[in-house]
């Protein structure tokens, strides 16, 4: 399989070893030539509008909707399309949220992306809530067995990462899912992670809200999706006041549209939302378990390329079960931004820091960690100069 | 091209519209509207049994959605229950581009190129619905 | 000056004469360039990365902040780059609005989007604030003779639109401003119908919030700005919580990053501000006083035009003294959208409806109007099509 | 190619680093962090008069910013407040591409073409500046 040669930025250098899909993915022609059609023959406002560009670009962005909903298995009216994962899990945090009253709990981790942690202190302080997290263990997972002591019929809402960021670990929903439901509890899934390793049912996990960006998933930045059930969509007010997702407006009072457009203030990411349809496509028409097992081959060697670097410490599960193609490690004392930039003398692309996660890393006492992420164009040439890029990091810091 | 949607046969429908105005007393009244367009439609009915003995129909709209009206102002009156069913998914049908049986419809055919303007015509059928209790 | 053929939707097609720019503008092809660059050649995430491709999108994304700054004037820490007009007037209705008590006032006027007012009737139902709305004058303009009686010690905001999105009047925010400083009231300014008309020193106009879209000034979708004067900014909360905009974060505690950080959850739409500041390049390198006058010119034609129509009614100035080239009318009793799609068949793209300002359409006692923008790129063609239109569509609808 | 980043000079001021540690008790001690990328210095001076007599220099962070406490360690005891923002200007004029006079700070020279390195390197004289009430 060479995907390489469909993302421009690669195939247009081979000398770039670009593992940093964690941060962002790079982005396919396919997806590229679909926002180009946009802007060059069909740019216009959408909704609303009459004339034939109106109706291409309204066609073109309700269409990108519905196959994003079909790539999730859900309705087109459960996706709302948002700016990216942030926006969506604030406006779970204030939509949702603001419904809640004081003494509520809400659940979270000690293993979560900053954006799935600050809105929910900022909604704690708000509205008086209490706001818990479960452990990590050594392994780098979510400690699934603190849910019992954690989870009170207080809890309104568990909120956890599908994937980490940082660790690679796949967390098991079901579990989690079975412990909300028993007090009735909300769950909120950030599934910024999981998203680029192909078709999910989302509908089918149990969960209440899924988010998620199209900039690690193929597709333009400034895009993501809020999937919500829809009895939750319905019963939430808006968030964001504006354009679009009114019903009438007067001065004194305004009533609003149904989900998902109560929830979509203001002209949309249209280009991005075309974008992200466009991703969803070409992801749709690729073979998910060949990648899989590339994926997890390709993880494989670096977990085992960095066991026999002296210093190399892992961050995360040191199997293949149950993980993405995330690798995260620290090399000694050495400071991950000069091992990342020594990586970076080999063309190799990688994120060095706290990514976003600082009480993940105040839980392993780690300032940071250097990151490798694994794509669907990622080959063995890009893991070789990783190793070697590490053997030379380790030589220079050690 | 669009020039088929405003042909004569759409604009005598919304200009003629046999039965505009009120009914009262009524025995059925629905008011619905559009806010993406500001459409506005009312359908009143007066039952004989089962079937509609008389209606009338108000609208501050656009003219297909005027037209839509006057068809209904034009076929309803007679019709039960299932009747104003066909009626409206006679009405879908010329909206998805197959030409309806109802010679009256055919004049909706065109509009099937254009998606942002299908709400205008089905307005008034889903108020008479809504009237006659249907779904 | 022949714009049009910089313009790649226009240049296709000799047979489209785009006047809805007012909803959103077309896009010039050194606009495209640039986010083609982007995504083709320095595709990553920003901040916090070390290797080649991260420095060049974090150069090209700050690059962006300061082109924008610079054409506006401003400071680059009072950019603040949001996903528009809507979500720019949302984060000071939350950052700055929230701060209010119960009793405090804001004034917004009756000429407002949706977008001006929909915010501010959710703060004032949070807060217990209360809202007032300065009427509109006959001749389409904000009635600022009202201001006396309505602006009182009790009011901390004025909120109103530079340019009317339907009147295309220009407001005197001179005199707003005075109103404002008289009673230390802030005064936020919508210009998303202002910008794409040409340079403009947003400090310079005295105001303390200025809020716009890329995509109705050449630029993507999914980008605005939101300028705020530095000690506001500095003064204010955050608002979305997310990656970027900390400092540090505990599970129990976070600290918050300085303006505009601040106020920037979340991965930003790094091509959307990649394009927005292409945008203000191309648009410094353009003679407005020479497109100004052209703009002028055409609207005059339109007014003229209109005015030989019978039944045609023009809601707005009559006259060219401080206007947009945005051209409001109604046609007899004729629904908008039958004119507009009547319109569609000469080729003319022109919005009608509500135009997102059910208040002004309340205010006029109309469903709604036809609405005609003029651009850079409108050119006498465009008029003549727009007029034999009308002409067709008093026949048919009259 | 950045290979020049990591060169002797520039890892031996970080691995020497002279005057590394604490120095209590002190006149003035400064502590920064960098929020982006973790750095964090720590500074103490024992002052003479207007002169730095003493200093010590902790850091938790990167090869540059250990390199750029280390120079510290070497160059800074002796001056004043002059000194001390004569010696942080140089420091930045490395960081600008131009070639300092101070032959230490020459190894800093190739972080000018990594412009997410510059604060590594300005977050030790910033606290040296602070603790010396420059500025
Ligand atoms: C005057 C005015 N304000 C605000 C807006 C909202 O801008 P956006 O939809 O880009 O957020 C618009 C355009 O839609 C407008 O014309
Ligand atoms: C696990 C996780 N959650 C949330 C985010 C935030 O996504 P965004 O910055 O696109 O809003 C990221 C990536 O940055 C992530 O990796």
């Amino acid at each position: 399989m060479n995907l390489r040669e469909q993302f421009p930025l690669l195939a247009s250098d081979p000398g770039i070893h670009y593992l940093d899909s964690g941060a962002s993915s790079q982005v396919p022609q396919a997806v590229l030539d679909a926002v180009h059609t946009f802007e060059t023959a069909q740019r216009a406002n959408v909704h609303r509008g009459v004339h034939r560009l109106a109706e291409a670009a309204t066609a073109a962005y309700e269409g990108a909707r519905y196959e994003i909903a079909a790539f999730f298995s859900g309705r087109r009216d459960e996706i709302v399309l948002t700016s990216g994962t942030t926006a969506a899990i604030n406006l779970v945090a204030h939509s949702f949220g603001d419904g809640l009253k004081p003494g509520d709990e809400i659940v979270i981790t000690e293993i979560e992306h900053h954006s799935n942690i600050v809105p929910w202190q900022m909604l704690r302080d708000r509205r008086g809530l209490v706001l818990k997290a479960l452990p990590v263990t050594v392994e780098g997972r979510i400690d699934l067995s603190a849910l019992d002591g954690m989870v009170t019929k207080k809890t309104k809402l568990i909120a956890l990462a599908h994937c980490s960021n940082v660790t690679g670990a796949v967390a098991d929903l079901a579990k989690v899912v079975a412990a909300a439901k028993a007090v009735g509890a909300a769950v909120l899934v950030d599934g910024a992670q999981r998203v680029p390793h192909g078709p999910l049912d989302i509908p089918a996990l149990g969960v209440d809200f899924y988010a998620f960006s199209g900039h690690k998933m193929y597709a333009p930045h400034g895009i993501g999706v809020l999937w919500g059930k829809r009895e939750r969509l319905e019963a939430m007010p808006p968030f964001l006041g504006g354009g679009d997702m009114i019903r009438h407006v007067t001065i004194e009072k305004t009533t609003y549209a149904p989900p998902p457009t109560r929830f979509e203030a203001g002209t949309p990411n249209i280009s991005g939302a075309i974008g992200l349809g466009a991703a969803c496509r070409w992801m749709s028409g690729l073979d998910w378990k060949a990648i899989a097992q590339e994926e997890m081959r390709l993880t494989g060697r670096v977990l085992d390329g960095l066991a026999k670097v002296p210093g190399a410490r892992v961050v995360g599960p040191l199997g293949l079960q149950q993980r993405i193609g995330v690798v995260s490690f620290a090399l000694g004392q050495a400071h991950p931004h000069d091992v990342a930039q020594i990586l970076d003398r080999h063309g190799v692309a990688c994120r060095g820091g706290h990514h976003c996660a600082e009480p993940l890393m105040d839980r392993f006492d780690l300032m940071g960690t250097t990151r490798a992420s694994i794509a669907p164009y990622t080959e063995d040439a890009d893991i070789d100069a990783l190793l070697e890029g590490v053997d030379e990091a380790r030589r220079l810091l050690g | 091209m669009s020039d088929a949607l405003y042909q004569d046969a759409l604009l005598k429908l919304a200009k003629e519209a046999p039965r505009r105005g009120r009914l009262e007393p009524n025995d059925a009244s629905v008011r619905l509207d559009n806010p993406l367009c500001g459409d506005r439609v009312r359908i009143d009915l007066r039952m004989s049994g089962p079937k509609i003995a008389d209606l009338a129909h108000e609208v501050r709209g656009c003219v297909l959605c005027a037209a839509a009206a006057g068809a209904i102002g034009r076929l309803a009156v007679g019709l039960d229950r299932e009747g104003v069913a066909r009626l409206a998914a006679e009405a879908d049908k010329a909206l998805a581009g197959d030409a309806p049986e109802t010679q009256e419809l055919q004049a909706f055919n065109p509009v099937s190129r254009h998606r942002s303007r299908h709400d205008c015509v089905r307005l008034p059928f889903q108020a008479l619905k809504q009237a006659m209790g249907v779904e």
